[in-house]
């Protein structure tokens, strides 16, 4: 008989690795919270660092999932974890030989940052908000009109003691490096303003394209977190920051405040790693065995993770994440059925 | 010595010499407060501070300084800041800010 | 320390016939130094020098304090060339580093620019009636004594060798900033690692001494020196280098241009009047040399005749230990003999108390 | 009769030694006392004001009332030994002229009266006063025994913590755990000699008697009474350099403070009435949340003023305390713990410099026009949703604003004023006083408690109405200025210090929630509200330590079910924003959402 394997979370990085158990004869579910598959890279237009559109590596992933049969059960919430199964909202249980949590992150709810306008001013958004509007196809101010100057802020919800998020969010950097020459695709015309604590440019392509946006584009990037937004008379935005490397307080009036969210640890990590004693870090994402050879497995035997439910990651970092999981998976299940 | 009056003297270095700066201050402050070695240079502290809304005080500025050692100047500095304590409500690192503010007086000042 | 890289940048320097071009502070401030590359060139290594009374300044102080314009300028140095082709010779040697640079300089706008060239040879012709001689070889007279360093060995009285105790002499050498700085390529050793001097001082049995600042300016500068108000910052990069170099004990500093010389020699005295502060031994100045001066030492030339008398740091503690003999009643008397007077005492000569020469490293 | 006998003689110095110290303590604090305190005195000293204070002392002193709300175990204890030593005084001393007259009868004749007359004549009231005073012995001794208990096991006493004690403590601490079972020893022995006593020591008499014969009676009886006189004399030695200080200063302290006198931003003799009034009960550790939260057990109040009495007190541990003022509401003594710490933080740091805040010269950056005056705060910048409710609110409410500091003003100077800097502050202070009298504005609102404290407190603004935002909020809605919709939505409010204790201000922000939805308590509300952590007064715990008390307070916020917590204070939102789950909202925000604009 083929055994079975339960996916909890059906992003990329579930998809992933229920292709991967798929073809070397193992049974996989994937359970998903959402009423669609895909998680959070269906609301991302592009991706860096090459402008790829997202549903260029989504659809193909749906539809491998589609034609390969493979079972889906969508709008349900898992509510507890077991190497041997997973239990439903509702109560149902689920048998499986075993587990791999691919939950993913939460994003960080730019609200809690008040001090940036998020909810307060118009046309503060956040990087998610602005995929979604550059997927919509229409990206302009509150009352219809394009923006002249745009400030990107790095660093929202990351790095960040006062809002209890301590580590970095990795991706942030090179999405904001790219919303950026997005934006002044759009808008030639418009001056585009990223304020950094530091830039990370850890992946291929990265700093390339940090250069392609510094050079090509004309993109100035100020050494300077923004502290606070506070409107104007006019419906502009002014933002205030230190350019540290003049070391001189910074004003300005903008059109447009994009903040750079990071991304939080799932939610829902908390009682699944209870229901499962499994390891919290200390910024609430699931601690690996080992961060070398033990990075997808679960300190329990039989329960596995993939993709961001252990730390921040690019889709890339992702997918090859969902491959490693589905091999050790596959793996445990040799070992256990001798 | 004579004193030849030569119309000029002798200008200060601009280059900070951590060679030749005494850090005893800033290794005592650094003691108290070892915290403060986790400041990322961000600037929060001084794009929010109330009194650099009013004068040229840069608070960042300010306690770099003194942790490589460079005083002058720094205690008449920390003067202009009214202990608001907006910056350590933005501070990302959680810095201590205004007992920092306060440490600084009270190692480079006189009392 | 001992670098090969100064071989990469060599340049040719003509071995004879010399047309000589003179500095308008060392005329002033060490007019013996130049009397005595006259007199070591013509005398000591036979060579031909022609030392031409009706050239002029080459207003490079002018220039470099934007009194004088360029076009003036490259009319002026096309007059020296000028006078070098009427005199029937074709290297062109320059005493002053400024010079130096401005020949360099404007040798290479020729070059790159020849519409300047041309527009300098009509300006000359019209205010002269001269025609331009562009010369085959141009070099610093410190180049020449460098070329000549072994020829000037062989015949050498003496070495850079302290006498009591046989150890060599430590020099801190110091190259003018326009000597290498602007055209690499002009001089031996290039920007990085002259070794004009350095080659000198090995040659005759002393070692350079390497400290942190060596290739840092003596702060003169043209401006921050004219204008009295900026001349803290003038004194404030000569003792910067002083600073630095005083830990390593040198016995004297050699330069080979003459606002450095006069600048490291003279601000030791301010230095010492303003702050207390001396950087030689026993609490006195370090001496301070030009190439020629101790060129003309190793020769045997009696240090008065070379003009040592003319430096704010006395040399006698150098002179005794290199062993050269000299009378020091005759030190402030004039040719003739007769007494000239002698400078007030000063703190940098009187042995100051702060004194940071025995700073351990 | 000379009631002279040897073993009195520690009793007699003691006591004398005691007598001086305090009269010379005394003397000196009031001389010392400012012209305007001592103006004070001599304007109330004979006025009712005397007599309540003599009442107070009564109930304070003796009873003890107020330490019985608190915690009534120690309040028994607390009375046992005050008002039993008290009686046993006072019934001694009857007991001595019933059977003397009213002759003169030397101190030590009243307090061994046992010993040189076991037996007299007046049988008709023996018995009555051989009852009482082993009555009252009986209650000084389980008053002390409930002292040992509270010393070992303090949970025992309903506290977590009891005070650690310096060594004058100590010594009078160990006398007077012995003074009285020693005179219980000293009388028994007594009785069992001569007869005599009641249901104590006459019953341990006889006890004594049936089983000693009297040859060792004789022997015991001498050293038994010795030793009860050396403790009694070593405890008067030591109380006035101990925390016993406080049996006797709280009297006049109470009168003073009747008279109106009180500690101000600098230090004053005052001070040293309420400095030694502290007896060290130790009931301001529990409260503390430094202590219950994170563990840090030597800055309390109680040690706070240990410190500074013995000249100990050094500059972390004046500045550890987030002053929120919770200690103050239960200390028995009603001692002015906030505005000691405050002088002595100014003692130790505050330097003035005139050269300081040149800057504000000619400074005026204020915006709009109008009666009412609006001072955000530095914080409020920082909370912009606050702000944009206030613009809505003033707006619905018809109001035209002033407003001093919407393009950065200057601090109101509580900040400088909770370290210390008393004479900073002033040019703080000065500057603004004279920014809001040149708009003439008659109202002044302002969003941060802070500012609202030192406003009120601080500057001389009369003729210009202060108002916390909540306040003129409440004030809005009741007068029908501004019409707001009543939810089923349930809100949580949490008081900020500076609000409630700091300013008193408990109702307005209740009223003003209850107006727009239903409010849910929590735990501690009202002057037992906890603090967020994030008080300005503390410079020294670190962000962790911050977060950390935040987490519990808001935790209690979070178990009231309420959907929302709400505050007023700009700070405090900040600090439970950063660690609630649940939605975090200044008492402004939750208002102008539920403004009804048609009605206007």
């Amino acid at each position: 008989m083929k055994r079975r394997v339960v996916i909890v979370g059906g992003g990329a990085a579930g998809m992933a690795t229920a292709l991967g158990l798929e073809s070397r004869g193992v049974e996989p579910v994937i359970v998903e919270r959402d009423t669609e598959m895909g998680g959070k890279v269906r609301n991302w237009h592009k991706l860096f660092p090459t402008f790829t559109p997202a549903s260029e590596i989504l659809d193909p992933l749906r539809r491998s999932i589609a034609e390969r049969n493979i079972e889906c059960r969508t709008g349900v919430a898992v509510e507890t974890v077991a190497s041997d199964g997973v239990t439903l909202a509702g109560g149902e249980r689920m048998a499986a030989d075993a587990v791999v949590m691919a939950t993913g992150f939460t994003l960080f709810d730019a609200r809690r940052k008040q001090e940036y306008g998020y909810g307060i001013y118009d046309n503060v958004v956040t990087s998610a908000d602005l995929e979604q509007m550059m997927n919509s196809g229409r990206v302009r101010l509150a009352d219809g009109s394009m923006p002249r100057r745009i400030a990107i802020l790095h660093c929202v919800g990351s790095r960040d003691e006062k809002v209890c998020q301590s580590h970095c969010s990795k991706v942030c950097c090179i999405t904001g490096v790219k919303q950026a020459i997005e934006l002044k695709k759009m808008f030639p015309e418009a001056d585009v303003f990223n304020f950094y604590m530091d830039i990370r440019m850890f992946g291929p392509g990265y700093e390339e394209l940090y250069r392609e946006a510094q050079q090509s584009y004309n993109i100035h990037f100020v050494r300077g977190r923004i502290s606070e937004a506070s409107p104007m008379i006019n419906g502009r935005i002014q933002i205030k920051a230190e350019d540290t490397l003049t070391g001189r307080p910074l004003k300005m009036s903008i059109d447009m405040l994009v903040l750079m969210v990071g991304m939080r640890a799932n939610d829902d990590n908390g009682l699944l790693a209870a229901s499962a004693s499994l390891d919290v870090a200390p910024n609430g994402f699931m601690q690996s065995r080992d961060p070398f050879t033990g990075a997808v497995r679960s300190p329990r035997e039989g329960i596995f993770y993939a993709g961001a439910v252990t730390a921040p990651k690019s889709l890339a970092d992702t997918l090859a994440e969902a491959a490693l999981a589905a091999d050790a998976v596959v793996d445990y299940l040799n070992r256990t059925q001798r | 010595m004579r004193s030849i009056r030569f119309g000029y003297g002798i200008s200060k270095p601009r280059a900070i010499d951590i060679d030749s700066n005494d850090l005893r201050k800033s290794n005592e402050i650094l003691r108290e407060m070892p915290e403060l070695q986790t400041c990322i240079g961000c600037g929060s502290c001084t794009a929010s501070c109330t009194a650099g809304n009013l004068t040229q005080f840069n608070f960042r500025r300010v306690h770099t300084l003194v942790r490589r050692g460079e005083y002058m100047g720094a205690y008449e500095e920390m003067n202009k800041c009214m202990l608001c304590g907006k910056c350590r409500l933005v501070c990302p690192r959680g810095i201590n800010t205004r007992g920092l503010a306060m440490l600084i007086k009270r190692k480079l000042g006189d009392f | 320390m001992k670098r090969a890289s100064w071989q990469e940048y060599q340049k040719d320097i003509a071995d004879d016939k010399y047309y000589y071009a003179r500095s308008c502070i060392r005329q002033n401030f060490f007019p013996g130094s130049e009397r005595a590359f006259l007199d070591i060139l013509r005398g000591d290594l036979g060579r031909d020098v022609m030392d031409d009374p009706i050239h002029t300044s080459c207003t490079g102080i002018g220039y470099h304090s934007d009194v004088v314009p360029l076009e003036t300028i490259m009319t002026v140095v096309a007059r020296q060339f000028a006078l070098m082709g009427e005199a029937g010779y074709e290297n062109f040697i320059s005493s002053c580093i400024t010079s130096f640079g401005i020949y360099t300089e404007i040798l290479s706008t020729w070059e790159e620019f020849p519409e300047t060239e041309e527009r300098t040879r009509e300006y000359l012709y019209k205010a002269t009636g001269r025609e331009l001689v562009k010369p085959r070889s141009l070099a610093h007279t410190s180049d020449i004594v460098f070329h000549f360093r072994d020829e000037i060995a062989r015949k050498a009285k003496r070495k850079l060798v302290n006498v009591y105790t046989g150890r060599p002499l430590r020099v801190v050498e110091h190259i003018g900033c326009h000597y290498a700085k602007i055209f690499p390529k002009s001089g031996i050793g290039g920007s990085e690692f002259p070794y004009v001097l350095a080659g000198m001082i090995e040659s005759w049995g002393g070692e350079v001494v390497d400290y942190p600042e060596r290739r840092h300016c003596c702060g003169f500068g043209f401006r921050n020196y004219l204008v009295q108000a900026n001349r803290g910052y003038s004194i404030a990069n000569s003792q910067k280098k002083l600073e630095s170099m005083s830990p390593y004990k040198p016995d004297f500093i050699v330069g080979n241009c003459p606002g450095c010389s006069m600048f490291l020699d003279r601000w030791q005295y301010a230095i010492a009047e303003m702050e207390g502060t001396t950087y030689g031994a026993d609490g006195q100045g370090i001496p301070v040399l030009t190439y020629e001066e101790m060129a003309g030492l190793v020769l045997g030339y009696d240090p008065w005749e070379l003009g040592m008398q003319m430096h704010q740091v006395d040399v006698e503690p150098l002179l005794d230990k290199m062993g050269v003999e000299y009378d020091p009643a005759a030190k402030y008397l004039g040719r003739d003999g007769r007494y000239i007077g002698k400078p007030e005492r000063a703190a940098v000569n009187n042995g100051c108390q702060r004194a940071i020469y025995d700073i351990k490293l | 009769m000379t009631f002279f006998a040897p073993f009195t003689l520690p009793f007699i110095i003691g006591a004398a030694v005691m007598a001086a110290v305090l009269v010379a303590k005394y003397t000196l604090w009031t001389i010392h006392l400012p012209a305007e305190d001592k103006r004070l005195i001599r304007r109330n000293m004979f006025s009712a004001k005397s007599l309540a204070a003599v009442w107070e002392v009564v109930r304070e002193s003796l009873l003890h009332v107020r330490i019985w709300r608190v915690n009534p175990m120690l309040g028994y204890m607390h009375s046992s030994l005050a008002l039993g030593w008290f009686l046993l005084i006072a019934i001694g001393w009857i007991e001595t002229v019933a059977y003397l007259g009213w002759g003169w009868v030397p101190l030590q004749g009243h307090v061994f009266f046992k010993y040189f007359m076991p037996v007299n004549g007046i049988a008709e009231h023996k018995a009555g006063f051989e009852f009482a005073m082993d009555l009252m012995l009986t209650v000084v001794l389980s008053g002390v025994a409930l002292a040992w208990i509270k010393r070992m096991r303090s949970r025992l006493m309903g506290m977590r913590r009891t005070t650690r004690h310096v060594a004058f403590d100590r010594i009078a601490l160990s006398a007077l755990w012995f003074v009285f079972p020693l005179r219980y020893v000293a009388e028994s022995i007594t009785c069992a000699i001569y007869g005599g006593g009641s249901f104590l020591t006459g019953t341990t008499g006889k006890l004594l008697g049936e089983h000693l014969d009297s040859a060792t009676l004789d022997a015991l009886s001498e050293p038994a009474w010795w030793l009860y006189s050396i403790a009694l004399g070593v405890f008067f030695v030591a109380m006035p350099f101990s925390r016993y200080m406080h049996i006797f200063t709280e009297i006049p302290l109470i009168f003073l403070r009747r008279y109106k006198l009180a500690p101000s931003v600098e230090e004053k003799s005052y001070d040293n009435f309420e400095v030694e009034a502290c007896s060290r009960c130790g009931i301001c550790i529990d409260p503390c949340q430094l202590q219950a939260d994170l563990g840090i057990d030597d800055v309390q109040s109680v040690y706070f003023l240990r410190d500074r009495r013995y000249n100990m007190l050094k500059l972390a541990t004046a500045n550890n305390c987030l002053m929120c003022g919770r200690c103050q509401t239960q200390c028995p003594v009603g001692i002015n713990l906030n505005t000691l710490r405050l002088n002595s933080r100014a003692k130790l740091r505050n330097i003035p410099n005139e050269g300081r805040y040149g800057y504000l010269a000619g400074l005026d950056r204020s915006t709009g026009e109008g009666r009412t005056g609006y001072f955000a705060g530095c914080m409020t910048t920082l909370t912009p949703r606050t702000l944009a409710a206030m613009n809505a609110i003033f707006e619905a409410a018809g109001d035209d604003v002033w407003r001093a500091d919407s393009d950065g003003g200057v601090c109101c100077g509580r900040p400088l004023m909770l370290s210390g800097e008393t004479a900073a502050a002033r040019k703080m202070i000065d500057y603004n006083t004279g920014l809001f009298r040149r708009h003439g504005i008659t109202r002044l609102v302002t969003s941060c408690p802070i500012c609202l404290k030192v406003f009120r407190e601080q500057y001389d603004l009369d003729g210009i109405e202060v108002l916390h935002h909540s306040e003129y909020i409440c004030r809005m809605i009741e007068s029908g200025r501004l019409h707001v919709d009543r939810s089923d939505e349930l809100y949580t409010y949490h008081d900020p210090c500076e609000l409630g204790r700091g300013c008193d201000i408990y109702d307005e922000p209740r009223r003003a929630i209850e107006a727009v939805g239903r409010l849910a308590e929590p735990e501690h509300n009202r002057r037992n509200s906890l603090c967020c952590g994030a008080s300005l007064a503390n410079t020294v715990i670190d962000d962790k330590q911050q977060r950390r008390i935040a987490q519990r307070m808001a935790a209690e916020l979070e178990a009231t079910g309420a959907g929302t917590i709400v505050t007023a204070c700009p700070l405090c939102h900040k600090s439970i924003e950063r660690v609630a789950d649940c939605g975090t909202m200044d008492l402004a925000e939750v208002v102008a959402k539920n403004i009804l604009r048609d009605k206007r």
